[in-house]
């Protein structure tokens, strides 16, 4: 507990609380009376309230449309299963920029939609709510899919048994079980949406406008640091209340639930309603997911011979110090670290907090492992550069820095996908292996590990992934002899000309199978299961 | 490849701070290196914007020694937050005289200019037989509605510069203009880059996205860049500059108070105005000198002219009013 | 007939675990399966249930194919072995899980909630949780759940598995009762023979996914249809035999059979209550190698030379010695030749 | 004495559900405890393995209080009620665990591995995973996962209650067979007093959290310490009855007692044998209300007038049938005289 407790008041409270009494302190008396002042304006209410409504939309939307994802992807088995899963998680990794010019292709003029039914969304809410849908697809199928394949698949035969039928038995008690899991999932999907950035500036236009948006403009734009620290407290606010909302309604339905070898519960799809199920499924992933990121790929193609992606290796453009391709290895080198830290931290946050005796303020610390989630990437990035600036932890120009700024957002992921799978252990089965003699660090790694180690995978292909994005912050920080993907394709595409446009669909495009083989490879990994005695 | 943080605190090193767009030919800076005997080290720092915010927050213990990238939008900001500390630089005086400012404390030097003009659509206008537009007054005009897409002003560098050009050329009626600006359908998006690669049709990008603006806010040196970063290069530009519509951008660098290195910021302050750097950024950085003896690349010349007479404006004039001037224009085109 | 399998198969990787069975269950029967573990019993109850597609062959109930039909429309109970209860439910909401997918109205659920724990053994425990119960009481629990919606077919893997011999024994007494009242018809497996033969009209012996016998406890037990149904049954004194007339060779050389015994090579089996002991030197001489107290009676262990061990059952106040040297005589109306 | 409880109490919500147990195992002994559901049986084992904290009094291991050790440092087995086998791990995987922790060497696993499956009849299924197992399969994996670390004391919970008949039997031979090699002590809770008088060197039987009766299984079963103990082991016989010298009054009128019987108002148990069927007109006069096949025997209830039913157990060719009239008279070498 001690390592998350430091790593969290080192890398996240102490710079954050330092850019936001920036923001409130002048000269040496507060500014508070700026808290009433920023709270009358009527265009902060409406901000407060569309990034409040649109968050529960688009929670709602993701959740509507991917649960049956999570399913498929949980319980069916079909050619290229892993493949696809790993498909889902690349819009994650997408710069906004780049998802922005995706899914006009899908819902804007010209876009598929509109070629066969002249629906154009791009100027709508719609947008925003259904490009929030392609973010998080992959966070519910993966949290929530995690927990779903280890159910034992009897528990809905004794359901059956009843009388209930197949949807019904999934109501009353696949649901309720689960529950702590799609409550874990659309705490993340309301998070991400509630500070939803790239994609509201990007498809909102000027009109929308979350807070985060707000707070980047304050803070970056505008440089108006005291209204932007009002507004990151009024966020603060908001994403603690949701975050005490949540603890209180997932600790009531938390039970040991008999967990399964996750390999032995799918199947091949039997009887009509699968079948339509799977092809539903697939379908909404072609249009929604695929399609945008093969706008991406076929751009990327547009110059004969490949030329975008052979003009990555020359450092000629000016653009770069070093040749684009070179981000690739920054890129992962930086994600490696940063997931590294954010399974390790996160993992001893998760672990400590499932253990029994796990008191309130430990508890307490659960919610507050989640606020990363609701802090503007800038106000960290801001934070970071005044906060970590004197020896010892004079971290500006340290490469460090920036994998542990992507893990602050990893971690959230690690606990929230761990937890809800480690609280579903039934204890007896840990009290099974020390009679066997086993201490209880054994104990977590013969029993907890194994059986958490899906959702491990799982997490830390999500801390990969963020790490692999994470845009805001990075953007900071990172040093500009040493790019990130992401951050190499948005200077590409801060110019204008063809060539640049080509590189940086290029860039996106190996971005895309970066990540995608990255999480194949991941989920790949197995601890040996059999072969122990 | 990632080295720790130690660098900065070696005497030897000099540490530019710019933003992404900062580029220049590697034997210059090697020429530079090797006269000085300092090695360079480049911050960049998103947006010029961005860099220079970030600058003031960290004006205690800044990252570098220099500071390049802060245009006459932002100068009052920089200086009211005291970054930069005197130095006139070598050379100071080949600059052309209307580049320069601060001339009475030299706390910072012009280094390039840019002019943020309205672009167009060539083959848009010829197709669809219409001359393009060629002054502020044009772009109300009723045959040019719905054509224009341009920057949040409150976001963007472009989308502010085009709102101070309004300024500059209506005066205290900017207000009007933009009205009617507003009734011809002009579209305001967040960013340069989805004006400029998602709705301007003009565009290498805009043309695959099948974007439908022909007209958009964008810089002097677009056309020239459409030109130079196409695989084969075309003959002429695809897009050209409304001459009208032209205002008129100069950046500047300073030394950073607390520099750990002044004397290498000092010098590479010498060096930025220095003849050489100074032939080689028009097509590093799409911008034209500020000395008066500067070579402007014939290409770069050819493609993308300076603009005759943009508008201009005097920075102290943009630090009385930016703030105020802004928060209308939002409430104006925004709401 | 209520239920028929008609050569249902199932496999598990190439083991049929199934093997085409054919079995019959009429209406208001009460039949037990029994068998080893591992033969197949909760098997063919899942399939019954539609839980566990067939490879081949077919289930009907009430005459109707039930291919394709989903688990919930059989109108079929089952308890499962290791009970699967509902974890987020307490035991009352365990219980009333069936009476709410049939729109039984709440009052009712209630009340048919409490008669079944009253009947189960586990008055006023409705709201408790089912992780804090015992493995006695969670049996009860999914006992009581698969009673409540009160199928016209109930199958029940186990039911009593978990309980001690007197509270066995009530409940036994008041299921049959229960199930005569309500006409339903009931197909369960347990591993226990006397719960099988208290409880059933009728028994059928698996072996290896296949139907080793079927018929009533007492045919079961009076004329196990083979050595390996006579083994199952815990019956050791199993041999091969030559039968000739009334008499048969065996290792333990000449044993009378009963009249119109079947002829030739066949499985002979001596109950332990036909073994009688006789003071030495009458009969086949034989050691005393253990003795096991039974409740009832004296298990004793009998070892004739270098033939198979024999056992008989003896009264405890007559049962030799460890040790002792006995001899041993065999009664043909306690002598089975089988199949 | 390796185990001793010295006033074990476990509270669950103010209930003791074990309360004050004082209990002594010594050294290579086998103790079955045996008691209704939810009296406590697993909760016993549970505290002795250090994973139910006690409210009051001590667990002692060898002699030393345990209060303060952790489970894995106690070095005792405990095998659970419900198997709890790793979902994750194959069968192999999950006996050779406690070997694991141990650090035996992965030869000599595989060896004991092999070896214990083959005890268990389960040879050969190493590879095969857990949930791909029948019921008793699993039970049998649980029992070859406590066996595997020869721990010196195993707690055995319901070891073998889910096996039929003949291999429980061969189970209980094997398993004494190998705890007398082993000299391992054993706790084991069991539902079936067939089982623990087989394997059983004393019995406990636990009533509500506390310890009815202790004692060899044939002083139990000869002498039930009280009307709890006698209908718990299944005596349905057990009336109020004032003994008078050698005869007790009793609502069947007057019964013979043996000698030395304790006096006054007492507790009296005729066990079924006790009751010997005699023609009508001589002794009590019964109306036959039920018989039960029990394999061995028939069990058949008497009504006698409207005094309690009696049970008597009579061979099978010689039971009445339901609704015949007999008498009935008493041995006094099966009635016993209860505490
Ligand atoms: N965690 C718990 N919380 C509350 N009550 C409990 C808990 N665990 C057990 N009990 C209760 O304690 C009593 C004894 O439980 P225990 O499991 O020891 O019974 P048992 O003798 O093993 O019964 P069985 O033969 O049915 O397994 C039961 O009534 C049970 O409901
Ligand atoms: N899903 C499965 N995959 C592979 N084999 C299985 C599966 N389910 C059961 N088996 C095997 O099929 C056989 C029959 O299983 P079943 O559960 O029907 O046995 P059972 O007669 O109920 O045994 P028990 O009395 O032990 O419960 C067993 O050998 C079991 O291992
Ligand atoms: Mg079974
Ligand atoms: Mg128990």
């Amino acid at each position: 507990m001690a390592g998350p407790v430091a790593f969290f008041a080192v890398f996240f409270a102490y710079p954050v609380v330092a850019i936001v009494g920036r923001g409130l302190k002048d000269g040496d008396g507060w500014h508070l009376a700026r808290i009433g002042q920023v709270l009358a304006d009527p265009g902060v209410r409406h901000v407060l309230w569309f990034t409040t409504w649109q968050a529960l939309v688009s929670t709602a939307l993701t959740l509507l449309i991917a649960l049956p994802g999570a399913y498929v992807f949980a319980r069916l088995d079909f050619p290229g299963k892993q493949v696809l899963r790993a498909v889902v998680t690349v819009p994650f990794v997408l710069p906004t920029v780049v998802v922005g010019t995706a899914f006009l292709a899908l819902a804007g003029r010209g876009g598929l939609l509109d070629e066969l039914w002249g629906v154009r969304l791009d100027t709508t809410v719609w947008a925003i709510l259904l490009a929030h849908v392609f973010f998080n697809y992959a966070v519910v199928v993966r949290t929530v899919g995690g927990l779903w394949a280890q159910l034992d698949p009897r528990q809905e035969e004794a359901a059956r048994m009843l009388g209930a039928s197949r949807p019904a038995a999934w109501r009353t008690i696949t649901l309720p079980a689960l529950a702590p899991a799609v409550a874990a999932a659309a705490l993340m999907v309301f998070l991400f949406t509630f500070t939803s950035f790239g994609v509201v500036q990007i498809l909102g236009g000027p009109t929308f406008a979350t807070l985060e948006v707000e707070i980047y403009r304050q803070t970056a734009d505008v440089f108006d640091l005291s209204t932007a620290a009002v507004l990151t407290m009024i966020q603060f606010v908001a994403v603690g209340a949701i975050l005490a909302v949540h603890a209180w309604t997932v600790r009531r339905r938390e039970t040991a639930l008999r967990l399964v070898d996750a390999s032995l519960t799918a199947r091949r799809p039997r009887g009509a309603g699968q079948w339509a199920l799977l092809a539903g499924v697939l379908v909404t992933v072609a249009v929604l997911l695929v399609l945008p990121l093969a706008v991406l790929v076929e751009r990327s193609l547009d110059a004969p011979g490949f030329a975008s992606y052979r003009a990555l290796t020359s450092a000629d453009s000016g653009v770069f110090l070093v040749p684009p391709i070179e981000a690739i290895g920054t890129s992962l080198q930086y994600a490696v670290v940063a997931t590294a830290i954010a399974v390790v931290i996160g993992g001893l946050a998760a672990t400590a907090l499932t253990r029994r005796d796990a008191g309130r303020l430990v508890r307490g610390f659960d919610a507050l492992l989640m606020l990363p989630l609701g802090v503007s990437a800038v106000t960290v990035g801001f934070g970071f550069l005044i906060a970590l600036d004197q020896p010892p932890l004079d971290l500006r120009s340290a490469w460090i820095l920036v994998p542990l700024a992507q893990a602050l957002v990893g971690v959230p992921f690690v606990v929230r996908t761990m937890l809800p799978v480690l609280r579903a252990v039934d204890t007896r089965l840990r009290e099974a292996a020390a009679v066997l003699g086993a201490s209880p660090w054994r104990v977590w790694r013969e029993v907890d590990l194994p059986l958490v180690r899906r959702a491990l995978l799982v997490a830390a292909g999500f801390a990969f992934a963020v790490s692999l994005g994470e845009f805001g912050a990075t953007v900071f920080i990172a040093r500009p002899d040493n790019p990130t993907l992401p951050v190499a394709v948005a200077r590409l595409l801060g110019r204008p000309g063809e060539t640049n446009y080509g590189q940086a669909m290029a860039l996106s495009t190996i971005l895309m199978v970066v990540c995608a083989v990255a999480l194949l490879v991941l989920e790949r990994l197995r601890t040996d299961r059999t072969g122990e005695f | 490849s990632s080295g720790g943080g130690g660098e900065s605190g070696d005497s030897r090193t000099v540490t530019l701070v710019s933003h992404d767009s900062w580029a220049a030919s590697k034997e210059v800076i090697a020429a530079f290196e090797k006269e000085s005997g300092y090695r360079v080290r480049v911050l960049k720092d998103g947006d010029a914007g961005q860099a220079v915010n970030k600058a003031i927050l960290t004006k205690d213990n800044p990252q570098g020694d220099v500071l390049f990238g802060v245009d006459n939008t932002l100068l009052s900001r920089a200086l009211d937050n005291g970054l930069f500390q005197p130095y006139e630089a070598k050379d100071a005086d080949r600059v052309r005289p209307e580049y320069r400012a601060d001339q009475d404390r030299h706390r910072v030097t012009p280094v390039d200019t840019g002019d943020i003009c309205v672009n167009y659509d060539k083959e848009w206008f010829s197709e669809h037989k219409l001359t393009p537009p060629a002054s502020f007054d044009d772009l109300i005009e009723p045959r040019y509605k719905n054509l224009l897409v341009t920057e949040n002003a409150a976001t963007s560098s472009p989308g502010l510069g085009f709102l101070l050009g309004t300024a500059a050329r209506y005066g205290d009626g900017w207000p009007e203009y933009w009205k009617k600006l507003k009734a011809n359908g002009v579209k305001v998006v967040d960013g340069w880059e989805q004006a400029y690669n998602e709705e301007f049709s003009g565009s290498a990008a805009g043309r695959k996205a099948k974007a439908d603006r022909p007209l958009v806010v964008s810089y002097a040196s677009s056309p020239p860049a459409e030109v130079i970063y196409a695989d084969p290069r075309p003959d002429t530009a695809p897009t050209g500059i409304a001459p009208g519509t032209c205002f008129r951008q100069v950046e500047y660098a300073g030394l950073l108070n607390n520099a750990r290195n002044p004397e290498g910021g000092k010098a590479l302050l010498d060096f930025l105005i220095g003849k050489r750097f100074q032939d080689d950024m028009p097509l590093n950085m799409f911008v034209y000198p500020v000395r008066d003896d500067a070579k402007v690349p014939a290409d770069f010349a050819r493609f993308g002219p300076q603009a005759e007479n943009p508008q201009t404006m005097d920075p102290d004039e943009i630090a009385g009013h930016r703030d105020e001037w802004v928060k209308s224009w939002t409430s104006l085109v925004l709401k | 007939m209520l239920l028929s399998l008609r050569g249902a198969t199932v496999r598990f990787g190439g083991r049929a675990v199934l093997d085409a069975v054919d079995l019959d269950v009429a209406e208001h029967e009460i039949v037990c399966v029994l068998g080893p573990s591992g033969s197949g019993k909760s098997t063919l109850l899942r399939a019954v249930a539609g839980l566990q597609p067939l490879d081949a062959g077919a289930v009907l109930l009430g005459g109707r194919d039930q291919a394709g039909v989903p688990a919930h429309r059989r109108e079929v109970g089952l308890m499962f072995q290791d009970h699967q209860l509902f974890p987020q439910r307490d035991v009352g909401g365990n219980v009333a899980f069936g009476l709410r997918t049939r729109g039984v109205p709440r009052a009712e659920r209630s009340e048919r909630v409490a008669e079944l724990l009253e009947l189960v053994g586990l008055p006023g425990a409705a709201r408790r949780a089912v992780a804090a119960l015992s493995g006695g009481e969670q049996q009860r629990v999914a006992l009581a759940r698969a009673l409540a919606p009160r199928p016209r077919l109930l199958m029940l893997d186990e039911p009593l598995g978990q309980l001690d011999r007197s509270l066995r024994e009530r409940l036994v007494v008041e299921l049959r009762e229960l199930f005569g009242r309500l006409g339903t018809t009931v197909l369960a497996v347990t591993h226990d023979q006397g719960e099988a033969f208290a409880l059933a009209d009728r028994v059928v012996v698996m072996r290896e996914g296949r139907i080793a016998q079927s018929g009533t406890p007492l045919e079961v037990w009076q004329r196990p249809a083979d050595a390996f149904v006579a083994r199952f049954l815990g019956f050791e004194n199993v041999v091969e035999a030559a039968v000739t007339g009334q008499a048969a060779d065996t290792p333990w050389g000449k044993v009378p059979v009963p009249e119109d015994a079947p002829q030739g090579a066949r499985s002979l089996l001596v109950r332990p209550a036909g073994v009688r002991l006789v003071p030495v030197g009458e009969g086949l001489r034989c050691t005393v190698a253990a003795r096991t107290f039974r409740g009832t009676h004296v298990a004793v262990r009998l070892q004739p030379g270098d033939a198979p061990p024999l056992e008989a059952a003896c009264a405890l106040r007559s049962a030799p010695e460890t040790g002792d040297e006995v001899g041993v005589e065999f009664d043909p109306a306690e002598i089975v030749v089988l199949g």
